[in-house]
């Protein structure tokens, strides 16, 4: 119970100062706003951002759903082909090699330029464009952190290993996939965000309508910025309810294996 | 086996550049015939694909898997090659597509170096920042976090709206400037939090020593924390190269800045039917521009070499 | 602190050509240069604004760049903007008047291809329908409202900025503007024949014919400039003269006015440029009551449809009658009666389009 | 030198012949890590090995327990090949670092070995909880590594070592990063517990106190190329009868002196310091 | 218990009385680092702190340096307040890892102490060669600490500890990650360096022949809480006389069984060992 309220007070201070520098900001934006009259087609204050989210509670959930889904599709299939590609990639050094230019160009590549082509190839009609550009985005950080972690097995354990006479899948499994764990939790967390980010611009670029980006588009169109900005805040919440997620998973794998 | 050359103990003294050095040179030789044999790859699994494959596409329950083949979704590549070549319109002054999308990359890298300038420069003041205050780095960091989930095309016509309210004698806003801004919120990301993590890498030992010799903050930061930030630093340069190209192509086509790659993917837009392979000449630009963008932040990383020293090869 | 460079800056009152001072202007447009916006780059191009003592900037448009918000925060002197866009704007806050409809019908329709058997606005239940959004889709929504199809009957896709979606089959009718996507569609080959898609394979739903077209391209300014800064009103009569003038040119030179915009840095092929500027002039001329004139009756029917149709989250464009503001033939009625008695035929009656034929890719 | 010991009919534990290891750098330059070592580890015997950084002492440890192989001469364990021997797991190693991971527990570590070749669970758990009595660490059986002390660590990697009862230890400098008190401590109880096992052990070492403390024999190597300069056999008495007290023995002293001049390249002199002075 | 040591009418080089250290854990719970320790260094004498594991030695010497403050109990050094002493960089200090800055070569690190204090570029230049000289490095005073074996990049960090010249020397456990022949060479060089430049020096070690080998007195502590449990004036001969056979003498063997007794918790009898036997 000692413990508990320890750990609540540490939450409170860690927790504390992120949201009295929040609130601030906010409320000097809205004082910014108030003071300085400008008009909701310029920049819309936090307090009617914040009504118009709670009078369209109901299309930003709906909207976030959408997006939400697309993102955690891409996510997942990213993830586990960012992950599959690192262990061969770690495996066999050749195709590391020749999959690199083809990896550092899916890093730069904007998804203004790549989400039109996806429509093409998968369909206008389906979110399959959308999930896929989300997984791309995602697989290059999974990518890139996996294959480091699969390189940071440590000499001792690797003798260790073989003194053994271990198989290469036992190897594998018992050292060199936990070393990389963490590593992997560290790609995951970074691209959980990103594939809410990325899955909703793609929505910019056709499919089928419904989700937050398109929301955020056409209520600007029509200068309705504070609906505008409570799908944005909608955007936010669930990238930070992804990263989050990735989080906490990461938390409680880690605690399951390092104590 | 690869552990050979770490293990290996130092030449005293001095070392033969010449013969290591035309090691490294055979060796970055292989990697790049490696490379580019992984790209032949990928075009033969283009082509044959689009040979083999159905022209819907592999739909399982309703959901297409693999793409379609049809003209318009995978062109052939000799066709965007050819295309490359040919002019950019029937006009008689028409430049070939190529040049127009060279001359439209190298002002898209333009604005984003300037995005990457600027973002590199706040990234790193508020790594300082943050280094320098505990309490500024709890209070800011997850809100530098947060920020990267708003949506660019949100802010877009914000900045542009904003930037053209400023008029101070004789500099006034230009469009493009909005789209370094926007450039540069993607770039300083990276930067802030790979700085933050580097200026706190210093071994406890280094910076007691720091102390012993009573030096205070800034002499600790110059001699200590910013040169063993290099290399956290390096890596988060060369994401921010490639995310202020990603985000100049974005607010390009977002506030619609003409003579770039992004309002060269708006307008081929409309040809990709009767002109398939057009559109895929800025988009094959828009690639270019961030890998040479990498690669130029790749070219700091030379020069700082001797700050990486301390480095394990990974 | 505006910034902006409204023609009241200058401190004599009605600079002409002949002082040689010129009242610079700032022109708003919604989309990229294109054939579009023909008459503006033409009179540019003409001097005919030069003539009016008026040195207009041209700024393009882009996907998140709304004209109306842009010249409600003082960043344009004048906009071009379709209706129903600016009537939520205007609901929003945004003070600004139509003071000239330079476009008297609508270029919005829905095609399909023959197969799909989509004639009219009914067929469309069930159907994948394409439209852009950005405040593109209202006519659909109103057309469809006319037909007693919900905006729930049909699956609505988001449109890109290519056709490919209509082309690959994923949408079954597509929004299309006469003058520009309907183009590219006739620019691509139908795999099935090899040759070009021909007009007799496309169904055309055109809005005007169902009577759920909405007002398009108009000249908005400010509207508490017009009130309170003489100046400002005499520059927009101006302004309306000039445009008009180029306007006139493009019908009388198409070609040349293709020309133009090309050489203003539309990156579009020849053919389509050409396409796209007869389009257009056929959208003004003939003019009824001479071009730029606002006739009541369709804006009271863009008003209607703009307060009833609702769009697929229930929402509607306006919920209340836009204010008087909202537009005003003043202005362009003083440009009128300058150019006719300048001997100018400001409606076209004996207008004839051209036949453009369009090549592979609008090259 | 003396190399051959007593060893009875039974094939030796350890058996290094003529043996060099070269090992050849990316810069083309090649270092001769061993050169032409020959040495004999008898069953049940404890023998050091000593000599300056780089000599070549890992290198040894390395190619007997078939982590490496040598440029030249043979190796048997136990009258195997060492790779047969490795992969019959006739040999247990612990290393400097203790090379724990860090995602099991102190029980799961142990556990390790046994579980690779197949061992059941029940049996696994017994075998675990006895080697953890064995080292002193009941108390943090479910503990995981980051949790221990650099000693107490070290007191697992031993255990673990042991887990299959392998009638061969080689250990690299096992008590390398453990403070005075607890090192001693340590080598008590290795003294003990190979009092028990019988196993024969090479044990590499910088520390010549150490070697003495622990030895039947110490082979004391000299670097460049890596080489045995002498083998002292120090018979302190037999290893269970050796304690506590052994430390402060003027025989203890003697041989510490004789072991520091074989290392600084003189020939043993006897313990002219303690003798001559 | 002998704390005073004649030092003439000069301030004591270092002076702790009654320093307590008490850290406090994010838990609640506390640690008594240091408890009531008091300790004083003479100019020029050489003292060694040794002990168990956790028994406040670096906690010790990092009150000293003022890289930590005590909870009670004060600390002067020079006679002047360790803060006053650390700004006015009245000592040197080397820690258990060399700490060298990997991007300056072995002049940049052993420049880096002068530089920060503003020296000329000749100035400094000329120190460090000297320096390494001093520490035999001559041939390497270009290279990056990477190119140095562990040995060589610990002299270079006690050449830096050396570069203001100061008058106490502060060294934890420098010597930790040698091995015992370059171990041995390093304590030789560090009595010649002491002889010549006359510094005090308060040295953590683990090892019991090294600190008796370098000191004039022998600090022996004793954990939770830590407390100086005894000290032992070793006196083996003036720093400058020692050397070499000092480490086979008798007197040396007997001092060395003497603070392991003291270690061990026993009042230190003689040299039992030696003599009963
Ligand atoms: N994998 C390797 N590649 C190249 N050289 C090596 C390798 N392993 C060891 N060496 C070299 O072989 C020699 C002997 O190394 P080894 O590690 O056996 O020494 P050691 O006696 O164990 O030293 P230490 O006491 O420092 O552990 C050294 O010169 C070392 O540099
Ligand atoms: N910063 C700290 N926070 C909390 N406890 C500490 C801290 N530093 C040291 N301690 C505790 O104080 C005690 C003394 O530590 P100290 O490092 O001085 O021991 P030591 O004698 O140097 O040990 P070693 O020989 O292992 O270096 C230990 O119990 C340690 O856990
Ligand atoms: C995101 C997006 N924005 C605009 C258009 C193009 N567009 C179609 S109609 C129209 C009005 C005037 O031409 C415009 C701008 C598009 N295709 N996609
Ligand atoms: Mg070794
Ligand atoms: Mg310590």
């Amino acid at each position: 119970m000692n413990r508990g309220q320890q750990g609540g007070a540490g939450l409170v201070r860690t927790a504390l100062p992120p949201v009295v520098f929040g609130v601030a900001a906010l409320l000097l934006w809205q004082w910014a706003v108030v003071a300085l009259d400008i008009k909701a087609f310029i920049l819309p204050g936090p307090f009617l951002i914040g009504e118009e989210f709670a009078a369209n509670l109901q299309n930003v959930i709906a909207g976030m759903v959408v997006t939400g889904r697309n993102a955690l599709i891409g996510l997942l299939v990213g993830a586990l082909l960012g992950i599959l590609a690192a262990i061969v990639a770690a495996l066999v050094p050749v195709s590391d090699e020749m999959g690199a230019p083809i990896v550092a160009s899916i890093s730069v590549v904007p998804i203004v330029a790549l989400a039109p082509v996806l429509y093409t190839m998968f369909g206008a009609g389906a979110e399959t464009a959308r999930q896929i550009v989300a997984g791309l985005a995602v697989f290059v950080p999974v990518y890139f952190n996996t294959l480091k972690g699969l390189r940071q097995v440590r000499p001792v354990h690797r003798d260790l290993m073989r003194s053994y006479a271990a198989s290469s899948w036992q190897a594998t499994k018992t050292v060199t996939l936990p070393t990389a764990t963490p590593y992997v939790f560290t790609g995951l967390r970074i691209a959980s965000s990103l594939a809410v980010i990325s899955a909703l611009i793609a929505e910019y670029f056709g499919g089928p309508v419904g989700g937050l980006g398109k929301s955020i588009t056409s209520s600007a169109s029509s200068s309705n910025y504070g609906l505008a900005w409570a799908y944005v805040l909608g955007s936010i919440l669930l990238g930070l309810l992804f990263y989050s997620a990735a989080l906490a998973l990461e938390k409680l794998v880690s605690r399951r294996t390092a104590g | 086996m690869t552990r050979t050359a770490e293990l290996a103990p130092p030449a005293a003294g001095k070392t033969r550049p010449t013969r290591g050095q035309a090691r490294r040179g055979q060796a970055q030789l292989r990697r790049i015939l490696t490379g580019a044999l992984g790209l032949i790859v990928l075009a033969a699994l283009w082509e044959l694909y689009k040979l083999l494959g159905p022209a819907d596409g592999v739909v399982v329950g309703g959901t297409t898997l693999l793409p379609r083949t049809s003209d318009l979704a995978m062109p052939h590549l000799w066709v965007m090659a050819e295309r490359v070549l040919e002019p950019v319109t029937g006009a008689a002054a028409a430049l070939p597509l190529w040049l127009v999308v060279l001359q439209g990359s190298m002002f898209t890298l333009g604005i984003a170096a300037v995005g990457w300038l600027v973002g590199v420069t706040v990234g790193l003041l508020l790594a300082l920042l943050m280094q320098r205050f505990r309490l500024a780095e709890s209070a800011v960091l997850p809100w530098i976090v947060l920020s990267q989930t708003v949506p660019l095309i949100a802010l877009a016509p914000l900045v542009r709206r904003w930037g053209s309210q400023i008029e101070v004698g004789n500099f006034s806003w230009e469009s493009w400037m909005s789209v370094a801004l926007i450039a540069s919120y993607l770039a300083f990301f990276p930067v802030s939090v790979g700085a933050l993590r580097g200026l706190s890498s210093p071994d406890a030992n280094h910076v007691d020593l720091m102390h012993c010799y009573a030096a205070g903050w800034w002499t600790t930061l110059w001699r200590l924390r910013l040169p063993a930030s290099v290399g956290y630093l390096l890596p988060a340069l060369r994401l921010a190269a490639a995310s202020a190209v990603i985000g100049t192509v974005v607010a390009e086509v977002s506030i619609g800045l003409r003579g770039g790659i992004g309002r060269l993917i708006v307008e081929y837009a409309g040809a990709a039917g009767g002109d398939p392979g057009k559109p895929w000449a800025p988009i094959f630009g828009s690639i270019a521009v961030g890998l040479l963008a990498a690669g130029f932040v790749g070219l700091i990383g030379l020069f700082l070499r001797r700050f990486r020293r301390g480095e394990v090869a990974a | 602190l505006t910034g902006c460079s409204t023609g009241t800056d200058t401190d004599d009152g009605s600079p002409g050509a002949a002082d040689g001072e010129l009242t610079p202007v700032t022109l708003q447009l919604q989309w990229v240069a294109q054939a579009q916006f023909a008459g503006y780059y033409a009179a540019v191009d003409q001097g005919f604004y030069e003539d009016e003592g008026l040195d207009v900037t041209i700024t393009e448009g882009a996907a998140d760049i709304v004209p109306q918000d842009v010249l409600a925060s003082g960043d344009a002197d004048f906009a071009i903007s379709w209706v129903p866009k600016v009537l939520g704007s205007i609901e929003q806050g945004a003070n600004i008047t139509n003071v000239a409809q330079i476009f008297e019908r609508s270029a919005t329709t829905q095609i399909s291809f023959k197969d799909a058997g989509i004639e009219s606005a009914a067929d469309l239940k069930g159907k994948n329908v394409g439209s852009w959004g950005y405040g593109n889709e209202w006519e659909l929504f109103a057309g469809m409202q006319k037909a007693g199809v919900e905006v729930g009957d049909i699956k609505l896709i988001q449109q890109a900025f290519d056709m490919n979606g209509f082309l690959s089959g994923d949408i079954d009718a597509a929004q299309a503007m006469t003058y520009n996507e309907y183009a590219q569609v006739l620019e691509t080959k139908n795999p099935k024949t090899g040759e070009l898609y021909q007009p007799e394979d496309l169904n055309v739903i055109d809005w005007n014919e169902e009577g759920t077209a909405m007002l398009q391209d108009a000249i908005w300014a400010n509207a508490d400039l017009l009130e309170s800064d003489k100046d400002y009103a005499d520059t927009t009569v101006k302004f309306i003269k000039a445009s008009i003038r180029g306007w006139i040119y493009a019908a009388e030179n198409p070609e040349d006015a293709a020309g133009i915009v090309t050489a203003a840095g539309s990156q579009l092929g020849q053919s389509h440029q050409l396409w796209m500027t007869n389009e257009v002039n056929k959208l003004i001329w003939p003019s009824t009551n001479g071009i730029g004139m606002i006739d009541e009756e369709a804006w009271q029917n863009t008003v209607d449809i703009a307060l009833n149709t609702k769009n697929e989250t229930g929402a509607t464009i306006i919920t209340a009658d836009p204010p008087k503001t909202a537009w005003s033939n003043t202005y362009v009625q003083q440009a009128l009666d300058e150019l006719e008695k300048d001997g100018v035929d400001v409606k076209g009656e004996g207008f004839k389009p051209l036949t453009v034929t369009l090549k592979e890719g609008g090259a | 030198m003396i190399m051959e010991s007593a060893a009875g009919g039974r094939a030796p534990a350890v058996e290094v012949g003529g043996v060099s290891r070269v090992f050849t750098g990316r810069k083309g330059a090649s270092v001769t890590a061993l050169d032409d070592v020959s040495l004999t580890v008898a069953p049940g015997e404890f023998v050091s090995l000593i000599g300056p950084s780089g000599c070549g002492k890992s290198t040894l440890l390395r190619l007997i327990a078939d982590l490496d192989t040598p440029t030249a001469g043979s190796i048997r364990v136990f009258g195997k090949p060492a790779r047969q021997a490795r992969i019959d797991q006739d040999y247990g190693i612990a290393f400097q670092q203790a090379g724990l991971l860090p995602w099991r527990t102190v029980a799961g570590n142990i556990e390790l070995p046994l579980e690779l070749h197949g061992a059941g669970k029940a049996a696994r758990r017994a075998r675990a909880a006895e080697l953890i009595e064995l080292v002193g660490l009941s108390d943090f059986a479910e503990n995981y590594p980051d949790q221990l002390s650099g000693g107490m660590q070290q007191r697992v990697a031993i255990a673990r070592s042991l887990a299959e009862s392998p009638s061969l230890l080689l250990m690299d400098e096992p008590f390398g990063a453990l403070d005075e008190m607890t090192r001693e401590r340590m080598q008590n109880e290795l003294v003990r517990i190979c009092g028990e096992t019988s196993a024969a052990v090479v044990f590499v070492t910088h520390s010549i106190p150490e070697a003495v403390f622990l030895s039947d024999r110490v082979v004391v190597m000299s670097p460049r190329p890596g080489r045995i300069r002498d083998v002292l056999g120090v018979g302190l008495g037999d290893t269970a009868e050796r304690g506590e007290n052994l430390r402060e023995d003027e025989a203890f002293f003697h041989a510490v002196s004789q072991v520091r001049e074989l290392l600084h390249g003189q020939a043993p002199t006897g313990a002219r310091g303690v003798e001559t002075r």
